[in-house]
């Protein structure tokens, strides 16, 4: 989004109000009373309490996820994965405020121009006139920040999935934090920051590049560090599947990741614009809806039964797909991009299992492929150039690869990555949490 | 007195219960167990794989009764239990040394 | 609403303008941005807002569906439940985008003019000056869509939870497309299409037949056809419940709903007109509640237990009642009619189990009968024609029931219908899918 | 809010106006059309829509209440407690409708002036001119009573989670009535009612004293009454603890919580203010977040184990804990009020433990504990009295207990409060309700 | 050496434990199950129609013994798991011809 | 005929039941059980108060044969099961007086 790179200027003169320098640039009003009783004022109200609700919507994708991920893995582990969903969303949003947020949009303060931003804790005054912007944004300071914050801790949380089952508790939180912290930033600012990427005309929307690859292939990373479960891959190339405990909780998990979309897609708008806002709405739902059948029938040709679990990735490529052009394609081009995607989803999942690449939820076929994908399509439909997507949907994608392949060395080597076989094969429940998840029942074993 | 095992499909323990009522016995306990036997499992599939479940879920009747009536419950079993179809099950006959009723310490056969 | 008469020109006109011919009638602004400086363009904006915002909501509901509707039934039809409600929204709002919604809001397209209309994609053009609406309607073309695609892939997902547990999951899916692509708008075009129902004074807020009538008959045509679940009803007259699997889940299920049917109700204001969208929320929380604490007591004093399933589908009842008249009628109107629909949805539960209806959701009594009731509720007290109320009602619910009836019928005679005794036996999750809800979890034999 | 004062001036003379009686005072306009017309509408529409999507969200949060204290309670005992949940949110409704707003909000109708509110039932007449506020507030009559009647149910649910898997259900059933219906609007009316707590100066913005404290000390003070669950106390002072039986529910109480909370405090700012409602956000989110790592270092300092349910209950305690400042701090500052909640809320819990006070899902520590936690900040942080701050939540706990204290007691006399120790041994769910929660899955016995 | 089985209340399963392990037994396996008895099941409710549970849950404990001590065990068992009301459970004593500890190959008594 | 019972650690079961298919057993029934001995328990908190948890998942397999297999059954369970750790388990042998196919009607070792 364009109108992007004007709103960093204005935040910037919003922080500098905060901040205790002089206001010098309202175009219009010289006070918020002023901007209150102008004209212009309703349409602020309704662009900033639509970010908001976005938001709020956003919010729901981490309890999608943690649903989502504790329905694809078994039931020792599930404890340990709700724990970790927790702690992401509270480290996440907390990193995010201290130091990630200006790191991501670093307007000015770049410690390497346009490639790696400054960062540094939010404002605390609650002064008001500062966090109101004036003529350019349509929102406040604070909207700007929670919005943000709402899906920065979704990279860590793209990771959770692919890793699960096996990564040690506390070197996924140390592991998990940093690229929060540091990595996820980076590549943001190179965007959404005005960074190099965005002074190339590339065009991410709401982040099939920027969240959902950077999340896969900083997940697939992880994997190859980790290496797969035990017992997955035998002897002469065999597959034995690790079978999720609850498709109940997997499909709550995509209904609600589906819901939140409305709000990732829908407030990446920036204001609540009819018709684009309306737009997207139909695309994002409309590849969705195509990527699950898709999927459905697909895997159904390919595996000869109809898999709830595929047809729930389909849903979930159809939304990354979608996300990068959400805005700029139209609604036939939207049920293409998602029928692609649906299909991708389930030969990548097939491929990685093949190269014996060990992702419980599909977490790198949905966010990594098909983020990919999704980028590329605006090259193709929504008028983007294809050269500069391609190139921006792979730095970004090699960026978070190498950084978090980087980091979960480094833990792998000071902490120790994986758990002990035996913990393994006990679960993580007890190993790491002394706790089970449903002690009232016991679970069979196969 | 005998113990009586028989592992039947699950959807025949209503019938074979039944049928035991009748021949007048009044007390058994049941178990769920997972047979292996020439019956074989199906092959599902997840997420692109196929796997094939061996165990099939089967349920474990245990009664114990007196020697005198020991092959009619067998046979009542039998005849309750049967489809004709592979994985019918099996019955099992273990003799049983004594028996109490907790409730009255009774013994023997007069506490089945 | 007789403002959607309204809107239908105005949509025409907008229509016209997408589809490239000149744009004739645009009342009072000549440009998008002539418009979007005037003084109407605020409450434009969020009159648009609330729509979509209600259409997430109304999104959530077959979340509530999915959850209600696999709770409710056995572990072993889990999988298939949840796929069947995952294939319904990705097919029905295709289904929707590719004929239906043009179907439905046919304006002036009929093919047999009031009764039927013709159907037809819905336009690809993303250009924003035709979709924008003039000073008629208060949203875009796409927010229009969206909100209804919602709801019309509603219809199919009431059928599902009462034909559950032994159709045939090919056979459903075709049975489910034809009705949502054919069935549903046809019903829906006589009313809110500005049919020959609207044409004669018909009143129907939100759908308590359009919508929940319609699927509820329809239901019980599928049930019909299908036939009871084997072991349910023993001879001489008794019942044997078959339980379902999770009162979680069931409870998660209607809590959902509830929440969806904010958007649902409120959003059929198609404004964000301040007194009307209170009231409608105000209405249906209350007539939630009485419904739902009417078949609390009344069930209790029937069955002598307080019974959970009967007060979650109490609360159903109390919202499908409200929904023709939530408009329409006073807080205190509002607590009777839901009252009264908690009555009778349990005495209509138990009407059909006592004449071998086997319904294992309470769909047929929940959304046939009270949609009957909510309809009829408007011309006691909302101010509608009684008389013009119940054919309406009756055409609706006849209508729906006759159309299901034979493609059910069709169906059973092409495709077959049923699974087979021993598939039903084993449960449809392995048979029809090859998957296992709970695989770490061994279901217990009764 | 001190803007509340003002808007019970404006609630009146709507009600003036609804009754049937003369409109006195429409300070600018003269007819709903003016005011429909005038450049404040639009402002009007935003505020009026954000404060019904709120009451959706604080709605969200008996769902999250629901699933959280089935999930931490046994499986035997779940069917009641979703009964007891469903119960709670239709007569809470109801009962708020009767007499609990007007009582709450007697403006000038006090049975005993500034101290016990008279009640009523709310208007049945539809008017609009009536329900449409002037100059004053932001909101109709309706979507102010919506809002607050999702809130008054929420005592009743934080005391349902307390003494639950050992209360009579009828028992509860009555005194849940009684305190949503009489006590809760009585401390209501003390501060948001314009009592004398208000007029002290008190401030307790969403209510940390007068929902969240008032609920756990009613909750104590139920606890207290009834006596622990049969077996978790030993002798020797040994505990043994009783798991919940599913923590994938708990956990999805707990992110629906976190996203009601949005509605709960942002909607309590009683309009759309595009900087308030931004800040009230970002400060709950991030004391959320805070109070989430405070408690899982906490815990795990103590415990050695990092315990999930803990850091659940932390979440909780941040967001009870920024409830009554969220308006009046800054960024850093909620950081820390959350923080110290997450610590409090862990020593609170093992507190109540070693005193035999048995609350199975924390509810008293929570709610209670942290409640005035709440409170007090903002004497230290937010610029209120502290002193004031003090009283007022002591007075506000204090009433709760003794309110509840009584009103157990005499049920207890009367009814009986506590199931038989055959019945606790053998679960309500049996017990109470003749139903399983999972009748596919066999519990294991311990 | 006699196998002996104990068919208990759920409830009583800590109690028979302990007792068992004062008179120093201190290895036992336990199954869920399900009873049918005397005792009567409870008739439920779903959605209207009422309904019979037959089987009650029950739990079955397990235990190797040598021949001098058995008697002593049923004692025990007994004691510990005795209500007085109805449905107690059963002690059924079948005869154990060899036990194996699987991680030292001991055999016969050492092995239990 | 002896029945063979064999308790032991939950994720041995697949390699005992592949154990038993090479020497030609192809029938077993396989029960999910919770197991008390020597192995102790781990110690688990929940919201700060500590317990233990005594009782420890294990499998018991329960296998017909005939008496000139049943050394070698035994044995063989034995190898297969063994980690050489504590709770590796236990075979419990007892007499099997008599065996019925409930498909065919056989008996005896025909019927296993
Ligand atoms: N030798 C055995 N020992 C113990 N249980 C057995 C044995 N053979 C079979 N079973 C049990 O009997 C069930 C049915 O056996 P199977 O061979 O499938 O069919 P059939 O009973 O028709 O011969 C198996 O699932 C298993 O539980
Ligand atoms: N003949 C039997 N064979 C096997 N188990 C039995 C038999 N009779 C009773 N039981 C078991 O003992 C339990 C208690 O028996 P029941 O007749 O209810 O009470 P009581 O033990 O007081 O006589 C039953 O639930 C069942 O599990
Ligand atoms: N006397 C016994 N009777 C029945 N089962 C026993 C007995 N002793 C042990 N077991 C079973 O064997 C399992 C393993 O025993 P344990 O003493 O823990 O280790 P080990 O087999 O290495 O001696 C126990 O968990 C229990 O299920």
């Amino acid at each position: 989004m364009h109108l992007k790179y004007n709103r960093f200027i204005t935040f910037f003169l919003g922080l500098i109000a905060v901040m205790g320098f002089a206001c010098t640039g309202f175009a219009e009003w010289e006070s918020l009373e002023q901007f209150q009783e102008s004209a212009a004022y309703p349409k602020f109200l309704v662009d900033n309490l639509w970010l908001l609700i976005a938001a709020g919507l956003v919010f729901v994708m981490h309890l999608g996820f943690a649903t989502l991920e504790s329905g694809l893995t078994q039931s020792k582990n599930t404890v340990n994965i709700l724990f970790k969903n927790v702690f992401i969303i509270c480290m996440g949003t907390l990193a995010y405020a201290v130091w990630g947020f200006n790191s991501m949009y670093p307007v000015d303060n770049w410690i390497w121009d346009g490639v790696i931003g400054k960062g540094g804790p939010i404002p605390d005054a609650t002064e008001a006139v500062g966090n109101l912007t004036s003529d350019y944004a349509d929102y406040t300071l604070w909207t700007d920040f929670i919005f943000q914050a709402m899906f920065a801790a979704t990279a860590a949380t793209i990771i959770s999935g692919a890793v699960a089952e096996r990564i040690k508790l506390g070197s996924f939180m140390v592991g998990a934090t940093i690229i929060v912290l540091i990595g996820y930033p980076i590549t943001g600012s190179w965007e959404w920051g005005a960074g190099w990427l965005d002074r190339l005309g590339f065009a991410d929307f709401a982040g099939s590049s920027l969240v959902h690859a950077f999340g896969g292939f900083a997940a697939l990373a992880g994997v190859m560090v980790l290496g797969p479960r035990k017992g997955k891959y035998l002897e002469g190339g065999k597959i034995k599947p690790i079978l999720g405990h609850s498709m109940p909780l997997a499909t709550i998990g995509v209904f609600l990741l589906f819901l939140g979309w409305f709000g990732f897609n829908g407030g990446s708008v920036l204001s609540a614009d009819a018709t684009l806002v309306s737009l997207v709405f139909v695309t994002t739902a409309l590849a969705a809806c195509s990527g699950g059948l898709a999927s459905i029938f697909a895997s159904w040709m390919v595996l000869k039964k109809p898999d709830l679990s595929m047809g729930l990735n389909g849903i979930l490529a159809g939304l990354v797909g979608i996300t990068a052009g959400a805005d700029a394609v139209g609604t036939w081009e939207a049920v293409l991009i998602g029928l692609i995607a649906g299909v991708i989803v389930v030969f990548a999942i097939l491929f990685f299992d093949k190269i014996r690449i060990d992702d419980p939820v599909g977490a790198i076929s949905v966010h990594g492929v098909c983020g990919i994908w999704g980028t590329l399509a605006v090259g193709i439909f929504g008028g983007g150039d294809f050269l500069i997507q391609l190139l921006g949907t792979l730095s970004i994608s090699a960026f978070a690869f190498v950084f978090a392949f980087v980091t979960f060395s480094l833990i792998n080597v000071v902490l120790g990555l994986r758990v002990s076989e035996e913990e393994e094969f006990g679960g993580l429940d007890i190993g790491e949490h002394g706790q089970e998840a449903y002690p009232d029942f016991a679970p069979s074993s196969h | 007195m005998k113990l009586i095992s028989a592992i039947i499909k699950p959807f025949k323990l209503e019938e074979v219960k039944e049928a035991l009522s009748e021949i007048g016995i009044e007390g058994m306990t049941v178990t769920e167990v997972k047979g292996f036997g020439r019956q074989k499992g199906h092959t599902e599939i997840y997420r692109g794989s196929e796997y094939t479940v061996d165990f099939l879920p089967k349920v474990k009747i245990e009664v114990a009764v007196s020697n005198d009536i020991a092959a009619n419950t067998v046979a009542t079993m039998v005849k309750a239990a049967k489809t004709g179809k592979i994985g019918d099950g099996k019955i099992f006959v273990t003799p049983l040394e004594d028996a109490v009723r907790i409730r009255t310490d009774e013994r023997g056969e007069s506490a089945i």
